[in-house]
């Protein structure tokens, strides 16, 4: 039997390298990416606890997980078209308008 | 001592987490988004191995069927030549790769003191029984009916925003 | 109502009349309003006097109209007291300003603000007319005030002039000064009687003998404290040292101003004022020795001053200061009413010098320099006579009103038997040689010898300045010649009612103030008073044979004295130079204080440093730490990481 | 709530009062912007309208009791204990009036002056108003201090929109101190109401004692608000600024109403809630005040800035509202309420006129004037006795105020009274001189050609005038109103004294 703490390890490996991979990209677009494998991270965590606790909850929560994901994807994605077709950039660091 | 489980487990998580860390580091947008997809099959499998057929499902359809390919659509609609010579990195990669580490020293430490609550009513014979989807429907459709319908509202918003957003403004 | 509200009311009620339609409708015929107000005001004011002076019991009109101010146990009403003190002031008052009403309509024809002046006149006349028929305090210093704003007015008349305009102002402040002591003696009357109306005031000041008070540190006895400062209220109106600063300034308004308010009515309301308070300042001596030194000092000082000057006006004016402290000086010795008998003659001869002097300059096109002008004796032969008659009284020519109110007043002073009053004697026959000398220097630098001025410049000078010249070297109109003759008549008889018994008469004027005033302590008889008055008669003609020599008979000597004595007559022509003083003690320091201490210093920068150096620090703060918001998700998302770190590490070492 | 008295009208003429201008304020949003006349008319309409609606409270006023009168009062509220309640007393009554007065000459006075977003403007004069008023009536701290609050923002609106040159650093100035100080109150009204057991009612907070300690703390605290409103010396820099870049409607306002507010803060709240406290403190406040008779006094000798220089001017004579106030006697108190009324109609129309005659030159500089006597002599007629006004001449309002101050001040204490006095000096020497320079001597650059005061600034100008010589010459008309008040107050103040004297010969 696999132990619970692997699969933690697993989702928080996953975690990590999402947010590695947030703030060290400048691309737009790889930054999403790195957002959804922090999210599938999380599924897997609430998947394998969910398992483990045997009880449904926590792949209800992964089920409005992936759905938040395809919404935030969605939005997402539009955000960016609509800056790259002001900006021609897909770097968020050159996209500062709203500083203070 | 490596039985069957634990050797599927770790071939799994060796491709996530490797085929992880080479998309976040590719230069390519594309290459990154097919090496999702190959991730999102391994998360997908599983979590068939986590007895959770209906989100294995789900991860497959939703996600690499559909928020992928909403990806590559993106990624093929601009035109990211220039992308090619850019720089990759941004100024905080060290400040990320520092609190990446950390965080999962963290993590990991706290984990490992993790204490399962009781168990519920859902054991692998009840699931097997009734079967995975009919499962998560009696407990969606009843405990988490309204997250459920407020889950559908934020996704016809979302609907309604992506297409605003996307939309060319037209002078008139 | 009675018939004594008229006196007040009808000058009020022509001044309204005069500001409020003069200016678009009564123009030029605002004297119509004016003098018949004024009129008929006098001739109550006279009808009043008499049957109190006839009578032996007299009648005192003592009424509230309506309580003014009430609060709290204070209560003070405005009301009139009509007793011997406020008719004789009355008499004055009204007499003086009706004549100098009439001689206005001359003097100040054709005037842009003919009716201005008018209506300011009345007002002085009622403001006056309060102050003198006030039955309590309050009301005495409304109308202190409200003569006060007149004269500001009327000094201020020719308010395009900046001098006419500064001396307005520098009149009033320096009033002010004054006032400030008279508003907390009032104050203190208050708070240690309880009332501030004359009859209970004075029934009750008794109670304070003796009592003490710490004021500022000191121990002072009570009386003395509010007497002393009432009278700063005195000299502050009346020109007495250290105050007097203001008058001589205060000629910058029309001659007929200075007659009235700057000569017969208003200055001489500090005297009043004493008078009116004589049973608090017969219990105070230390009170009493101050009124009279200060008195004997200030006419001695402005009599010195006379001696050099060559304004015509400022030397009226110096002089009038003198004789207002031969007035104190009779006060501070007890002989109150001396003092108001030599206020009342004072008021007519000094009138007359002033209207006199009014005329030569209306004669001279404005000129005021006596040394431009002489032989002005065929030219205006009205006023060479009534001017030598005032002169003569002023400088004590026997029998004439000026004669006898002085000498009772040094002969008082003499036999009170007090060091003090023998010392303000000496000081007072002093001044007196002053006075005939400045007399008779100003009647013969002005009438005798040959005119100095230049005709044909005078003329050229007239139509520059789009007068008349016809009016040059020519006797005033009729109206400004009767008011002449009857101050003149004034100015002769006015002292026959109060002839004193070494000639023969019953001093009537003396009787006829003892209620109110009370008598004073004599101590000396007839044979000395004789002595006195020969003195007296040789001090004039002394005077008169002097001024005479030096000015016309041996004209070089006048230049020879200013230059062996010039340092003498270099203090004297720079009047001690008290206003230099007073620019270096009070306004310099003020106006370093208010520029350069708060302005620059303690507003500008302390207080606004404080207030707009927080802001500024906080802007700067925050200017810096904006920088922290530079746009860049990757450093919001950094930080945000490594928020979240430190939470969980102080959560780890907190557990 | 039934005992504090009956309302003799039968109608809730408070909240008419207060909410009159709040409607016709709406109302005036649904003019046509371009109707400039209509906005004005409709202004004046209403500003009348509630002025006449307030007369019944100087009419009908008891003068016999101390208690409120014309009360209103509904619960608001109630899971806070606050409610809506109104009332005035001898105290207050004057001010109602007075706001509700100086309100329609400042539409007048704005009518030509103002010209751009002049919907906003005669919106803002109204607000504030209403709130004026609602701060004067209000029994209930909450009420009060909303009241207290929400006359800030169009009073900032009105000098930083319509003012001066350097409006906008004025308005905030203005806003900040008074801001700072209010927060302070906040605090305060917090602790009296968790002290209480969770009472906002003034009345029954003024019934309560509270432990010395306690009275300080919060006497420094409603310190803090109320002598920025006045202001007391330390805190006066904003005055001068929001002066002198106010409109003159603004001016007006706040020279008028705005700042008897502080003073009325301490009348109201300091004093009877926190008698000991206000008796120990009675040195402090005297000698703040005296140095805000000089000190405002003597600045303003150095004032080239017309409006600047009346605006020191109010420092020095709300030295004299404030020696009065804390004199604590009848005299004092009397004549510190007295002379607030007076230097509201002083000020306020020395503010008038010199908006009238801003609204011609557009200088305020004292050098770009001189010789307007000759020029516009029925202005200069009307300013020569509001100066006389201001610098306390007798049978003039400023007077009486002054005398009975200086009274109080000198029973009090000698040397404050006769520094006091010295006020009474400074404030004839620079009035005087500002009149001198402006209207004397000889025509300064931007004299020539003007065009003396029109019918309507004399309308503006003249109630009052009339007010002037009335209250100088009849001050009993208004004494009455505040005797029974300050009578209350005084005997509340003496209990004060007593236990003070008593403890110390402990």
């Amino acid at each position: 039997m696999v132990p619970l703490y692997w699969y933690m390890l697993l989702s928080a490996a996953v975690f990590c390298i999402g947010v590695y991979g947030f703030l060290a990209r400048r691309n737009v677009i790889l930054m999403f990416i790195s957002i959804e494998l922090m999210l599938n991270a999380v599924n897997i965590n609430l998947v394998a606890i969910s398992h483990y606790m045997e009880d449904l909850a926590g792949q209800i929560l992964s089920f409005f997980v992936i759905t938040v994901a395809a919404a935030e994807a969605a939005i997402g994605l539009a955000i960016i078209i609509a800056l790259f077709r002001n900006k021609e950039t897909v770097h968020v660091d050159e996209m500062k308008e709203m500083q203070g | 001592m490596i039985t069957l489980p634990v050797f599927f487990f770790l071939y799994h998580a060796l491709v996530i987490v490797g085929l992880s860390l080479v998309t976040v580091s590719r230069r390519n947008p594309v290459h990154s988004v097919l090496f999702m997809l190959i991730i999102f099959f391994h998360i997908a499998s599983l979590y068939l191995f986590l007895n959770a057929e209906f989100i294995a499902a789900i991860q497959i359809i939703v996600y690499a069927g559909a928020i992928l390919v909403l990806f590559l659509f993106v990624v093929f609609l601009l035109d990211l030549r220039a992308e090619e010579h850019a720089d990759k990195y941004s100024m905080s990669q060290p400040a990320g790769a520092v609190l990446a580490l950390s965080l999962f020293a963290v993590l990991a430490s706290t984990m490992r003191g993790f204490v399962l609550g009781p168990h519920g009513i859902y054991g692998i014979e009840k699931i097997t029984e009734m079967t995975h989807t009919k499962a998560i429907g009696t407990v969606l459709y009843t405990k988490y009916l309204f997250p459920f319908e407020v889950a559908s509202v934020v996704l016809l918003v979302a609907i309604v925003g992506a297409i605003t957003l996307a939309k060319r403004h037209t002078k008139s | 109502m009675s018939a004594y509200l008229l006196i007040p009311f009808l000058p009020l009620f022509a001044f309204f009349v005069n500001i409020l339609f003069g200016r678009n409708f009564i123009k030029g015929q605002a004297h119509w309003i004016a003098v018949p107000a004024v009129t008929v005001s006098c001739l109550v004011s006279w009808v009043i006097a008499l049957k109190m002076f006839m009578s032996h019991d007299p009648q005192i009109i003592n009424e509230d109209l309506y309580t003014w101010i009430s609060s709290g146990g204070f209560r003070a009403s405005v009301g009139f007291l009509i007793d011997q003190l406020t008719a004789v002031m009355l008499i004055v008052v009204t007499t003086v300003s009706m004549l100098v009403h009439i001689y206005s309509i001359g003097y100040m024809h054709g005037e842009k603000g003919y009716y201005r002046f008018f209506s300011f006149l009345s007002l002085f006349t009622f403001s006056m007319l309060m102050l003198v028929m006030a039955n309590n305090i309050l009301q005495l210093y409304f109308g202190w005030e409200a003569v006060g704003l007149c004269s500001y007015f009327l000094i201020g008349y020719y308010y395009e002039k900046k001098s006419a305009s500064d001396a307005g102002k520098k009149a009033f402040i320096v009033n002010r000064f004054g006032d400030f002591g008279f508003g907390l003696g009032i104050i203190m009357i208050f708070l240690t009687l309880g009332t501030v109306h004359y009859a209970e005031v004075f029934g009750s000041i008794g109670t304070l003998t003796g009592q003490g008070i710490v004021v500022l540190g000191f121990q002072m006895d009570v009386i003395t404290l509010i007497a002393l400062l009432l009278f700063c209220g005195a000299v502050g109106k009346s020109a007495q040292l250290p105050l007097h600063v203001w008058l001589p300034d205060a000629m910058e308004g029309p001659t007929p101003v200075s007659a009235l308010i700057h000569a017969a009515t208003m200055v001489t309301a500090g005297v009043f004022m004493v008078a009116r308070f004589s049973p608090i300042f017969n219990l105070s001596p230390v009170a009493m020795a101050v009124v009279a030194v200060t008195g004997a000092f200030t006419a001695i000082f402005a009599g010195s001053i006379a001696l050099v000057q060559r304004d015509i006006k400022r030397i009226i004016a110096y002089s009038t200061c003198s004789q207002l402290g031969y007035m104190f000086l009779a006060c501070g010795v007890g002989a109150y009413g001396a003092g108001i008998f030599h206020l009342y003659t004072h008021a007519f001869f000094k009138a007359l010098l002033f209207l006199g002097a009014g005329s030569v300059m209306h004669a001279m096109g404005g000129e005021l320099d006596i040394f431009k002008m002489g032989g002005l004796k065929k030219k205006l032969p009205y006023t060479y006579w009534t001017f030598l008659i005032a002169t003569l009284s002023i400088s004590g020519f026997p029998l004439l009103a000026g004669f006898i109110s002085k000498d009772e007043i040094l002969f008082l002073a003499f036999a009170s038997g007090t060091t003090v009053g023998k010392f303000v004697w000496v000081v007072g026959v002093i001044t007196a040689v002053l006075t005939a000398f400045y007399s008779f220097r100003v009647f013969y630098l002005t009438f005798h010898g040959e005119f100095r001025s230049d005709i044909e410049e005078m003329k050229k000078h007239a139509v520059e300045h789009g007068h008349d010249p016809h009016h040059l070297l020519h006797e005033a109109p009729w109206t400004m010649r009767i008011p002449l003759l009857l101050l003149a008549f004034g100015a002769v008889t006015a002292g026959w009612i109060g002839i004193p018994a070494a000639l023969g008469g019953h001093n009537k004027f003396a009787h006829f103030m003892e209620p109110v005033v009370g008598h004073p302590e004599v101590h000396a008889g007839h044979a000395t008073e004789y002595i006195l008055m020969a003195l007296a008669i040789a001090i004039f003609i002394g005077g008169l044979l002097f001024a005479r020599h030096m000015y016309i008979t041996n004209r070089d000597l006048a230049d020879k004295m200013a230059k062996k004595f010039s340092f003498a007559h270099y203090l004297l022509w720079n009047k001690y130079f008290i206003d230099e003083l007073y620019h270096f003690t009070i306004i310099r320091p003020t106006m370093w204080v208010s520029k350069s201490f708060i302005v620059g210093f303690s507003d500008g920068k302390i207080i606004e440093g404080i207030v707009n150096g927080v802001p500024r620090a906080i802007g700067q703060i925050s200017g810096f730490i904006r920088h922290v918001q530079n746009g860049l998700v990757h450093r919001y998302a950094t930080v945000m990481g490594f928020a979240f770190l430190a939470i969980v590490a102080i959560a780890f070492i907190w557990r | 709530m039934t005992e504090l008295g009956t309302n003799v009208l039968g109608y809730p003429i408070l909240s008419l009062v207060i909410f009159l201008p709040v409607a016709g304020a709406v109302m005036l949003l649904f003019i046509n912007r371009s109707n400039a006349f209509l906005i004005k008319l409709m202004a004046l309409i209403v500003s009348i309208a509630t002025f006449i609606i307030s007369l019944p409270l100087f009419f009908r006023f008891n003068m016999n009791t101390y208690g409120m009168q014309f009360v209103e009062s509904r619960a608001w509220i109630p899971a806070w204990n606050v409610n809506y309640a109104l009332g005035v007393d001898g105290i207050s009554v004057l001010f109602v009036l007075l706001s509700t007065l100086i309100t329609i000459l400042c539409v007048l006075i704005s009518w030509e002056a103002i010209t751009n977003k002049l919907k906003e403007f005669y919106i803002a004069i109204l607000l504030v108003e209403a709130a004026m008023i609602g701060v004067f009536c209000s029994m209930d701290f909450f009420l009060f201090y909303i009241f207290w609050e929400a006359m800030l923002i169009p009073m900032f609106l009105i000098i930083g929109v319509w003012g001066g040159p350097n409006r906008v650093y004025a308005a905030i100035k203005f806003f900040l101190f008074t801001l700072v100080g209010s927060l302070l109150m906040l605090v305060g009204i917090v602790v009296l109401y968790t002290y209480s057991g969770g009472s906002f009612s003034i009345l029954e907070l003024d019934a309560l004692t509270y432990p010395y300690n306690m009275q300080m703390i919060l006497f420094w605290a409603f310190f803090a608000s109320f002598s920025v409103k006045v202001p007391m010396f330390p805190v006066h820099t904003w005055l001068p600024d929001a002066h002198s870049e106010a409109p003159a409607a603004g001016s007006v306002l706040l020279a008028a109403i705005l700042i008897k507010m502080g003073a009325y803060g301490f009348l109201r709240f300091s004093i009877p809630l926190f008698p000991d406290a206000a008796v120990a403190m009675t040195p402090v406040m005297l000698t703040l005040s005296v140095i805000a008779i000089i000190y405002g006094g003597i600045v303003c000798f150095a004032q080239t800035d017309l409006k600047r220089l009346i605006a020191y001017s109010s420092v020095s004579h709300m030295g004299f509202v404030t020696l009065g106030i804390f004199a604590l006697n009848t005299q004092g108190l009397e004549g510190g309420i007295l002379q607030m009324v007076n230097h509201g109609i002083i000020t306020g129309a020395l503010f008038l006129a010199v908006g009238a005659i801003y609204e011609r030159t557009h200088s305020r500089e004292i050098s770009d004037y001189g010789g307007l006597a000759t020029v516009t002599p029925v202005f200069a007629a009307f300013f020569m006795i509001f100066t006389l006004a201001s610098i306390g001449l007798p049978s003039m309002n400023g007077f009486v105020g002054e005398f009975l101050i200086i009274l109080g001040g000198f029973a009090a204490s000698k040397i404050m009274g006769v520094l006091a006095a010295t006020g009474v000096i400074i404030g004839a020497a620079y009035m005087l001189w500002l009149y001198q320079r402006i209207f004397f001597m000889d025509e300064g650059p931007k004299a020539a050609g003007l065009t003396d005061l029109n019918g309507r600034e004399i309308a503006a100008l003249l109630p009052l005038l009339v007010l002037v010589f009335w209250i100088g010459l009849y001050p009993n008309a208004f004494l009455g109103f505040m005797r029974v008040s300050v009578q209350h107050l005084i005997e509340q103040v003496d209990l004060a004294k007593a236990t003070a004297l008593a403890a110390s010969m402990k």
